[in-house]
């Protein structure tokens, strides 16, 4: 099993998914800079970081999603290789069209950082099917742009396909339909605003992070 | 070189907040009059910030030595040896003036200046505490002020991606004129990689990285110096902008480029910019240095030899290259996409000597500049000691539950969700103890151990106004027993003294006694001063922030298992008060928010009792004993008792005491103290009897409200709502 | 040549900025202000010959980076 | 009455996020874009009854609450 994290200028949760990995799959993780223009060979999870890639200046993830591993990264959604984009992750996978929606200014205006419950509203996923039969996970959520935005017909086609996968229990942010987390149509990209990488051992408060990052590389 | 005339530039000196006698000894040092750069030069080195003019005699008396200590002050930071090959590099920073005149960009450029002090030491940077003081609530500028530098701090260190672990907020009048925002970085390094700023040897390449250098914040050295008037606003620097996002590749390029042997000395650029750098690095080494200001990056036409001398830009580093390891540095820099360049050299002329646009712009001796430094030997009066409280002094609430709603909904008592939730506390996915967690220090785990380090920032700035040498103590005790009550060893502290102009007698006064007491209470609990900072005049139109000695602590846990928060209390708990209370009420929390006076003598601080009792403490936490502990500070028992009501979700009643007046018992706030809940209470006070230590059980947790039985009970719902409301509704209108 | 990029929401997102700016201006007294729409300039220098060619060049840098069309719309000035 | 406030930093004033889309755009291939600003504009109604009266209005929102003048520059449009 073999993960890949991408570092961006300006990610800063790149090192926490390295350890999140290993600790919870043991699998072995590749750093790899936004300007390289190959994947590890073999590579069965490719993770964006969380952080403020390019300072999160003019849009959060806009200038990132540009960089030139993401064409690699697209190709390897196009293969069906498992990527997850966590926080800003989750922005960058929006703004390069690998994921449906954007991600706005949070409805109270502020950065807001704090544990939360999620419904995990699709257990079926490749990224969720260690969580069958558990209803509610926590983790926490940090940011300042984590308001999910889509339009009605992408929203209705979301849930309708089963694309929501976390669902806020109490909205943080004013998330369109309290939506944390989604899946593109294939099933392989998974963006989310909540911080798995930070609940992967009890320490932190929670582990239940942790589970995601060993479904993903179960299903690879 | 430039000619001036010579009256003109007594005038410009001035200016820029140099006394004629001071403009006179620049003239006899140089054997002729300064010209233009010259004078700025002088001007910022010998300001109070960057001089320590008026503290420097007085800092001396603090202890600095220690078995952990590898690095005390004189360096950007300390650095404590954590054991196994480790250290711990911190310092804590002022920047309050910036921060009253652009309360955003002001907080974000503090947090990132003492960012860079931290990781030019060739630290990684693991933890951030903040400690503000703003006005009364009521003053018109408060709420602005409130939610720009929270957010500003917030927006600079979650972008670099370090987390805000802990802080703390006051509110008084005495700071309407003049907020102070303190803050603190810790970092992580190995012990035997530490980087120094010291010029090793002649003949070397220096190398300028980072952001570009424009015209912000010149004469912020000077101005952090200077106290303000009316007319301050027109005097304004351009302001310093932050840019976290260079930090955050600053940092990685800096770390990047120690690790990969190329740098001999380092040193950031923060007040007082290139000038200081410079100057400190060639001073430290007894070298000389000489800067090229044409290869200088710039981000604005025009600049001159002054302004780029002057500019406090951000975000900007100084190294010194080992010899032909210049392709390093071009490498790293051309990764993380920073500005660099070579601009200049070491000499063994004991001179700066800079060029710009082919001439010589300022040739001058170094030793004058960084070690002669005028430094005053200021005349102070003590202040005038306050009568001690007896309990019979101050009279009872009329009603006890209202009473404890005020206190636990005033604004230094009232939860500050609505600050922490704003910074990022989970970022490096280490912290195990935060602001929202219910724990007297932040925590975060040294990376891949079971070690973890505790950190606290603490002082009481009513006590040391009543009574600068108790205070003082108390401010270094509290952030002991805060480490202790976590079960830390406290190992060594930081501090910033925020005062008021110490060219006035009584407010020296405070300076010096202030520093007297903290040193004593250095001295007795073994937790030596590593490193600090000094701001001084303070004061708007004459009036002078209240003394504020802030104390960062640091402490270590060896097994981070064995610790203790106070969010664990459950049904069934004993509740046990170490320590021995007097009721001492005499500036206390209870006579300023609910009796509404502000006299009296603060409690006296018994070192020998705060060793004892913290050691026994400390001790029960790591032996497994016990794990459910808060120590007692502003309100007393019964606000500790409520604090850990709330983060615990369980209630507690509290027995009365036999001999003390209640409203003394419950809300006296007598030093050395701390509140356990356990099972075992009688086990806890054989344990504490046999070693000497004052202990009691005074109450039992559980059911779902605080309550003294027979003077009042409050349901956990109120409480909370009283603590939890009083911000959010505050910044709301 | 000087070329100056007007982003904004398209009507139908929420403009969470705009709406805390119309809250501040009625709570300041201003109470018959409505419709706030917060939006961005982007202003920058070209070297581009002539006009038509930078603004179709300012259009495509649009389309690439300063605008998301999926939640905003913009319009290009240059001169 | 329609307004617009368009809010800029004062020259001298680093601006950040124009430097970093100055660099993506450079990164992108536009080489010769420089001296990028990045401001904002708020626009909204106001139900003044003549220009100056308007004028005069958002000029004090400004002040006040629309720009920090400590480091923005702004200009108002009213029509
Ligand atoms: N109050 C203080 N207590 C102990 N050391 C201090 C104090 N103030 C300043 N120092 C030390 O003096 C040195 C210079 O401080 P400062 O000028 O604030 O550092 P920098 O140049 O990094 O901003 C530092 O080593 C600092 O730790
Ligand atoms: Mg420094």
């Amino acid at each position: 099993m073999k993960a890949a994290v991408v570092v961006f200028p300006g990610s800063n949760c790149d090192r926490d998914c390295r350890t999140a990995i290993e600790r919870s799959t043991g699998a072995e993780v590749a750093m790899v800079w936004h300007k390289e223009t190959t994947l590890p060979e073999g590579v069965d999870l490719i993770v964006l970081p969380g952080g403020f890639s390019y300072g999160d200046y003019l849009r959060c993830g806009a200038m990132a999603a540009l960089s030139p591993v993401m064409a690699e990264v697209k190709a390897a959604a196009g293969r069906g290789v498992a990527i997850v984009g966590i926080c800003n992750g989750f922005q960058i996978l929006c703004e390069a069209g690998l994921l449906p929606g954007a991600l706005i200014r949070n409805e109270g205006l502020k950065y807001v950082c704090k544990p939360v419950a999620l419904e995990v509203t699709n257990a079926q996923t490749r990224f969720t099917a260690g969580y069958a039969g558990r209803r509610q996970v926590t983790m926490t959520v940090g940011n300042g742009e984590g308001n999910y935005y889509a339009d009605e017909a992408t929203l209705e086609r979301l849930e309708g396909e089963g694309q929501v996968v976390f669902r806020y229990v109490q909205n943080p942010n004013g998330s369109a339909r309290r939506i944390a987390g989604v899946v593109n149509d294939r099933g392989n990209v998974l963006g989310l605003m909540p911080h798995p990488d930070r609940a992967f051992e009890p320490e932190l408060g929670s582990a239940d992070g942790a589970i995601l990052f060993q479904s993903a590389l179960a299903s690879a | 070189m430039s000619a001036q005339p010579a009256k003109a530039l007594a005038e410009t000196a001035a200016e820029f907040g140099l006394k004629a006698e001071e403009y006179a000894l620049i003239v006899r040092r140089l054997n002729r009059e300064p010209n233009l750069v010259e004078l700025g030069v002088f001007s910022v080195m010998w300001s109070e910030h960057c001089s320590y003019k008026s503290s420097k005699r007085q800092l001396g008396k603090f202890p600095t030595k220690g078995a952990a200590v590898i690095c005390g002050p004189g360096e950007n930071a300390g650095v404590i040896d954590i054991g196994d090959g480790q250290a711990c590099v911190f310092k804590m920073e002022s920047h309050n003036h910036p921060s009253f005149i652009e309360p955003y960009q002001g907080a974000a450029t503090g947090v990132g200046g003492i960012m860079r002090d931290v990781f030019t030491m060739g630290a990684r940077p693991v933890a951030l505490l903040n400690a503000l003081r703003f006005g009364d609530p009521g003053h018109p500028k408060t709420r602005r002020l409130v939610a720009g530098v929270v957010a500003g701090i917030g927006g600079y260190g979650n972008c670099v991606g370090v987390p805000t672990v802990a802080g703390e907020t006051n509110f008084h009048r005495g700071y309407d004129g003049n907020i102070l925002v303190n803050a603190m970085c810790v970092g992580l390094a190995d012990a035997d990689k530490i980087f120094y700023s010291a010029a090793p040897a002649p003949g070397l390449p220096v190398v300028y990285f980072g952001s570009k250098t424009g015209r912000d914040g010149i004469h912020g050295a000077t101005m952090a110096s200077a106290e303000f008037d009316e007319a301050s606003d027109e005097k304004r620097p351009t302001v310093q902008v932050g840019d976290p996002f260079a930090e955050k590749l600053l940092i990685e390029a800096t770390l990047e480029l120690m690790a990969s042997g190329a740098v001999a000395a380092i040193q950031d650029m923060g007040a007082a910019g290139l000038t200081s750098s410079s100057v400190e690095m060639a001073g430290k080494g007894g070298l000389g240095i000489e800067l090229d200001l044409d290869a200088v990056p710039q981000r604005e036409d025009g600049l001159t030899a002054y302004e780029m001398m002057l500019s406090e830009s951000q975000e900007r580093m100084l190294a010194i290259l080992k010899p032909g390891r210049e392709a390093d540095g071009r490498r790293i820099f051309e990764k993380w996409g920073l500005d660099a360049a070579v601009i200049g050299k070491t000499t063994e002329s004991g001179h700066l000597v800079l060029r710009h646009r082919g001439e010589v712009v300022a040739d001058v001796p170094l030793a004058p500049l960084f070690e002669d430094a005028p430094l005053y030997d200021r005349p102070w009066v003590a202040p005038a000691p306050q009568p001690r409280l007896a309990p019979a002094d101050v009279p009872e609430p009329g009603d006890y539950a209202q009473a404890v709603l005020t206190l636990v909904s005033a604004p230094d008592m009232a939860s500050k969700r609505w600050i922490w939730e704003q910074y990022d506390r989970h970022v490096m996915a280490d912290t195990l103890e935060d602001s929202a967690t219910g724990a007297d220090a932040g925590i975060v785990r040294v990376h891949g151990t079971r070690k973890a380090l505790a950190v606290t920032s603490d002082v009481t700035p009513r006590y040391v106004q009543a009574d600068p040498y108790e205070g003082g103590k108390q401010a270094v005790a509290e952030a002991w027993r805060n480490l202790t009550a976590i079960g830390a060893t406290p190992i060594a502290i930081t501090d910033n003294l925020n005062f008021g102009n110490p060219e006035r007698p009584e407010i020296m006064g405070q300076i010096v006694r202030a520093i007297d007491g903290m040193a004593e209470a250095c001295r007795a609990l073994s937790f030596p001063v590593v490193s600090g900072n000094v701001s001084l005049y303070n004061e708007t139109n004459g009036a002078a922030i209240p003394p504020t000695p802030t104390v960062g602590g640091v402490g270590l846990l060896e097994d981070y298992a064995r610790r203790a928060d106070f969010a664990g209390m459950h049904g069934g708990q004993h509740l046990v008060l170490i320590g021995e209370t007097r009721g001492e009420l005499g500036c206390s929390m209870y006579l300023r928010e609910v009796a509404g006076r502000e006299d009296g003598a603060p409690p006296p601080v018994d070192l020998a009792a705060e060793k004892r009792n913290g050691d026994f403490v400390r001790a029960a936490i790591q032996s497994g004993q016990v794990s459910v502990v808060h120590d007692l500070s502003d309100g007393g028992l019964i606000a500790a008792a409520a604090e850990m009501a709330l983060a615990s979700g369980c209630g507690a009643q509290l027995n009365a005491d036999d001999e003390l007046p209640a409203h003394a018992w419950l809300f006296g706030e007598d030093q050395g103290r701390y509140l356990v809940a356990t099972a075992a209470g009688d086990a806890l006070l054989a344990a504490a009897e046999a070693q000497g230590v004052p202990a009691r059980i005074v109450g039992a947790a559980g059911g779902d409200e605080l309550a003294a039985p027979g003077v009042f009970s409050l349901s956990l719902a109120r409480l909370r709502q009283a603590h939890e409301d009083w911000l959010p509704r505050y910044m709301g209108g | 040549m000087r070329a100056k990029v007007h982003v904004f929401l398209k009507e139908g997102v929420l403009d969470v900025q705009g709406k805390a700016v119309e809250q501040a201006l009625h709570g300041l007294g201003w109470a018959d202000v409505g419709h706030v729409r917060v939006g961005k300039t982007i202003e920058f220098e070209l070297a581009a010959g002539d006009k038509a060619k930078a603004e179709a060049q300012v259009q495509a840098m649009c389309e690439k980076l300063l605008a998301n069309t999926v939640i905003e719309s913009y319009r290009v000035e240059v001169g």
